[in-house]
């Protein structure tokens, strides 16, 4: 008997809850060499701004115990290279395309959206959140409440597809901001996105990574971000995609059982390019050993027993 | 093709105080371009979390597939515990990956290869195609230091595909060969000799590969040079190993990835004060 | 040539900054066969109550890549028998004893202090202000900065010792709350207590602890560690202990030199009951490598290159 | 006395498809009580972080210092990890820890040794000495299968020291000994000889210990059991380990560590719903 792997999120139907993480599979054709992409659950295209962006200098990356640093700096060819060159190729697999969306500013946002809705074969919009809103004065979006509604609605109005939020745990309160933007209109909500982090090189005492702080993503931050994962889902009622250290499928189900309906795999993509097909084959494993006929039945199964230290 | 080989380890031992060198079998044939590397990691490795970039040293057809040879020097918790492997262990490496040296560039030229300490085996394969192709090939290699009483086993294996006198071993501390920097050693054969067509192909240490480039561009020799840099896929996704460069690539004004792009550059393309 | 290890803190002086951490050391006279305790900069004992507390139901501890979830729940002999039974042993070796404090409500911090206030061979006080607050719905003390700065205020006025106040970083600004209790009258403070996370079990679709959550530490939590302390340090002018996933001396370099005036050693001890001595004689070797003369020269030294991403 | 010892593997190999025997060399003696546990790591292991708790199965002093052995299985990370050590490789080991068994408890008592898959090592010293001692032993061993034609090479150990028809083995699927499980073989004994004076030492999975703990109590006999629990150090500081047991210990009305004040229990002390 085999189990039907098949989720719902936004209206949209997911063949398998296993999706891969913005920044971390390119625009997804490098991995088109690997496997058939129209195996994966659906694709976050690295992040796109209106205008190409070339990024940070480097040295841009940094090994941790568990994990890693990046600061790329959202280097990206710019939506209309996108749309124009990827998308064309992309949309050719059975596939969701999440286009994974940022700005510097409100109105930066909304122009591509603009751009995108006029494409086709475009599943989503993921609002990349956590980036410095340059008008107030580099303050992250994703770090208030109210900015980060005001977005979501500004950005909801105008799309032509259901908007994603991509919540930072960097926010003080990052459930009070999944509440923020549920109000304002998100169709559904992904999280984590990196949290902040320093990595110094004790020898030139200077940071390691060009930029001084990075963002710190892989298997280190699972157990924070299965928290987040959790306390969201127990806050809202519109679905949420979970992110963050997801390398096997005993990770990708702990997301699922604590309230996920899909999951991302990021950095594991880079030290296995086939991480999220192995993923997609343990969960059918795992469903036939344990007799699961849907996946849906694993969503929010999880038994809390809270007691307080 | 890029593959995720799994590869199984024939043998694996130090071969100098510094230089390990490691044998694997692969069970086929796969074409590569000499100073292409591969992404490597042992068999469940949780720890650390990247693979590790090797360039494949030697190859070697034979009817069960193929074996490839790599030099590498233990520096931190990736090559220690590749030090550890053993013979009939597994391996996993990605590969070949990067663009590897153009060895047609200009056929007529003496080609003269340049590599410091680890830098080294980035170059045997190049050295083994320019000779096959009845190029004029030199090979001049710089180290810290060469205790005397103990060879270095891999020139011999230059050895047998160039001329005897066509290796030179610099050592910075004179202990053996030519006294001084290899570039130095370079510098001196090309004021000696003065060829009029030459090609300087380059790995080593970041400084060294700097001279190259300005020895190269006062001659106005063409200069490949094969860059490092910090790399979490090695297959060009997450932009970690982006270096800046004068030419564009895919609407990037500066920006390239060593390990797609690269990890070859022409010298002049290298912008060596944003390294 | 030999360097000169020693810190101030607080007008005390350490003759290394390597000190061990609340609750990984127990009541530091466990480690007294391993080697002689006169060799730590200092040692933080488990966190002391008025009342002993038998803690929380087992299981209390689940590893994590890199790292451990704990629900320990402060188990602890309290501070009477701590007085009475640990502390006249512990005081003969050469080290500041520091005493982790905590209480359910204000006034139990107050008398914790004042039981110790009338004890001999005590330095300093910690105060983990991490704890639910009961009279305050189990709302964290470390989480609001006027909690946490009134509560440093009340201890600060009875304290005979120094106080040094444990901030977490759960709470919504850790940087505003280092500010706040700053300005209540700490005289130093320390960073960072464990991060709340979530393991799930996939069999029993429980979480791995008994409590639920837990919270998170080791070498994967130092990057998330380490700039916190970069960022307190850099808005307060009261010394800092860097804490968070110390595990070799490379470690505690990365904190010196982000800022910490000393650090303490955790999760580490644990798997190695050695760690935080191996620390200080590679500080040793590592100074006299590289002709350091004083550690404190180090302290702070971090040359930081801030350009946005 | 309790220290960080590190050993050097003499043979470290499977020696059924279920068990691992690990032979390691200690440069030194030391005092072993039967039941003890070492905390052990490879050497530069990073991950896991954790050490793993491994009980003493046999010690043999020598010339050199001392030989220990022990038995495991591969079940995760850490054993995995251990597995893949080879003779000659170093291993970090803390140890001994814990209480051990009172071998002493009843001299004149019958000791019934029960144990069911991977507690068995736990069981060998005790063994040793209580036979040393002249006393009366049997041992009790359960597994859910053994392939008729693959032995337990362990068994043989333990029948050197005891006498070959006072080892039971019972298997669940019946394939070999006492068909049922090592509880109902434990049972049927104390039904056929009805020993006046007995005392039980167990070790296994939790269900077995607990109906090992209603057997002892019904029939009014003493018993031991060793406990499990996940640690994070094994010496009594992370207060990771606790188990709720009716006495208390350092003024906590009821938690006790089971590396500290266990792993041995004795079991009407054990509060098993709480477990
Ligand atoms: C394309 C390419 C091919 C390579 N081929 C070989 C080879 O054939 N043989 C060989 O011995 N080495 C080779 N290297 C370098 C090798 O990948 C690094 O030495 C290795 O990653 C170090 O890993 P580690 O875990 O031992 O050290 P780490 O613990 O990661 O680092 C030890 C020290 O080395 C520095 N370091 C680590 N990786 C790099 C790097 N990639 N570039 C510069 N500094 C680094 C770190 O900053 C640190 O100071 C190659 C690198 C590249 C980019
Ligand atoms: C005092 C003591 C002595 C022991 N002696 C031996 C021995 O001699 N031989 C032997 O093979 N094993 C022994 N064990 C058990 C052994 O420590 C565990 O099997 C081992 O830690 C598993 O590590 P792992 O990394 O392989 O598995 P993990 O990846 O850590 O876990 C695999 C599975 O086993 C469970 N598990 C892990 N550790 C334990 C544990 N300590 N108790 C219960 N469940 C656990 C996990 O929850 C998980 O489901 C002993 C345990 C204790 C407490
Ligand atoms: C190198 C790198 C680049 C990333 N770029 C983006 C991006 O452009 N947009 C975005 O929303 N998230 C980006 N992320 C965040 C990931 O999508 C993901 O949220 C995060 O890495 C946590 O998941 P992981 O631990 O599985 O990697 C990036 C992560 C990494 C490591
Ligand atoms: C099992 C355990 C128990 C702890 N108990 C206390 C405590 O009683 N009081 C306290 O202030 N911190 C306590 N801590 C937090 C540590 O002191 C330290 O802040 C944290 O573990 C981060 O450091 P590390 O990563 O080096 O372990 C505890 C940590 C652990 C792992
Ligand atoms: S290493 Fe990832 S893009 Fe080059
Ligand atoms: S394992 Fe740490 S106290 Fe028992």
């Amino acid at each position: 008997m085999s189990c039907d792997l098949s989720v719902e999120i936004a209206g949209l139907r997911f063949k398998n809850p296993i999706l891969t993480a913005s920044g971390t599979f390119g625009y997804g054709l490098e991995f088109a060499s690997w496997f058939d992409l129209g195996r994966l659950g659906g694709i976050c295209t690295k992040g796109l701004s209106l205008e190409p962006l070339e990024g940070n200098p480097p040295p841009r990356i940094v090994e941790t115990h568990g994990g890693m640093l990046n600061s790329i700096g959202l280097q990206n060819i710019g939506v209309r290279a996108f749309v124009a060159e990827k998308l064309p190729k992309l949309r050719q697999f059975q596939t969701h395309i999440i286009a994974n969306v940022f700005g510097s500013c409100f109105e930066e946002y909304l122009e591509v959206i603009r751009i995108l809705n006029d494409a086709e074969g475009i599943s989503a919009y993921e609002l990349n959140i956590s980036c410095p809103n340059v008008k107030a004065g580099g303050m992250e979006f994703g770090n208030d409440p109210d900015e980060a509604a005001r977005l979501t609605e500004a950005c909801k109005r105008i799309a032509r597809r259901p908007i994603i939020v991509k919540l930072s745990p960097n926010a003080g309160d990052i459930v009070r901001v999944a509440r923020a933007v549920e109000e304002a209109g998100a169709d559904a909500l992904s999280a984590i996105n990196t949290i902040l982090g320093l990595s110094v090189d004790i020898y030139t005492r200077r940071p390691r990574l060009a930029t001084g702080m990075g963002g710190l993503s892989g298997p280190a931050i699972k157990p924070i971000a299965l928290r987040m994962v959790y306390q969201i889902t127990h806050a809202v009622r519109i679905p949420v995609i979970g992110i963050g250290g997801i390398a096997t499928v005993e990770d990708a189900l702990e997301f699922l059982i604590a309230g996920a309906t899909a999951v991302q795999i990021g950095t594991a993509n880079y030290y296995d390019p086939l991480a999220s097909i192995k993923i997609i084959e343990g969960l059918k494993r795992f469903c036939e050993q344990h007799g699961i006929t849907t996946i849906r039945s694993l969503i929010g199964s999880l038994q809390m027993n809270e007691r307080l230290a | 093709m890029m593959r995720d080989h799994r590869v199984r380890i024939l043998s694996n031992a130090p071969e100098t105080l510094t230089y390990w060198r490691l044998r694997v079998r692969l069970s086929e044939t796969i074409a590569i371009r000499p100073g292409q590397f591969v992404m490597a990691r042992t068999r469940e490795q949780w720890e650390p979390i990247w693979r590790r970039a090797l360039v494949i040293y030697r190859a070697e057809e034979h009817a069960e597939g193929m074996d490839l040879e790599f030099l590498y020097k233990v520096l931190g918790r990736g090559t220690a515990l590749l030090s550890r492997q053993r013979p009939g262990d597994e391996l996993e490496m990605l590969g070949p990956l990067g663009n590897g040296f153009p060895h047609d560039a200009d056929p007529d030229a003496e080609a003269l290869l340049i590599s410091g300490g680890i830098g080294l085996p980035a170059l045997y394969l190049l050295a083994e195609a320019l000779a096959r192709d009845g190029r004029a090939v030199r090979l001049f290699h710089g180290e810290p230091t060469v205790e005397p009483e103990r060879p270095l086993p891999f020139l011999d294996d230059f050895a047998r595909v160039l001329e005897p006198e066509a290796i030179t071993l610099a050592t910075e501390d004179g202990s053996r060969g030519f006294p001084g920097l290899v570039t130095e050693a370079v510098e001196a054969y090309l004021e000696r000799t003065r060829p009029g067509r030459a090609v300087l192909y380059a790995c080593g240490p970041t400084p060294m590969l700097r001279r190259v480039a300005e020895i190269a561009a006062q001659r106005r020799l063409p200069a490949y040079v094969s860059l490092e840099a910090r790399m979490a896929c090695g297959f060009g996704v997450c932009l970690g190993c982006a270096v800046k460069t004068q030419f564009a690539s895919e609407h990037m004004p500066h920006y390239r990835r060593v390990c797609a792009e690269g990890p070859i550059f022409r010298a002049e393309e290298v912008i060596w004060d944003e390294l």
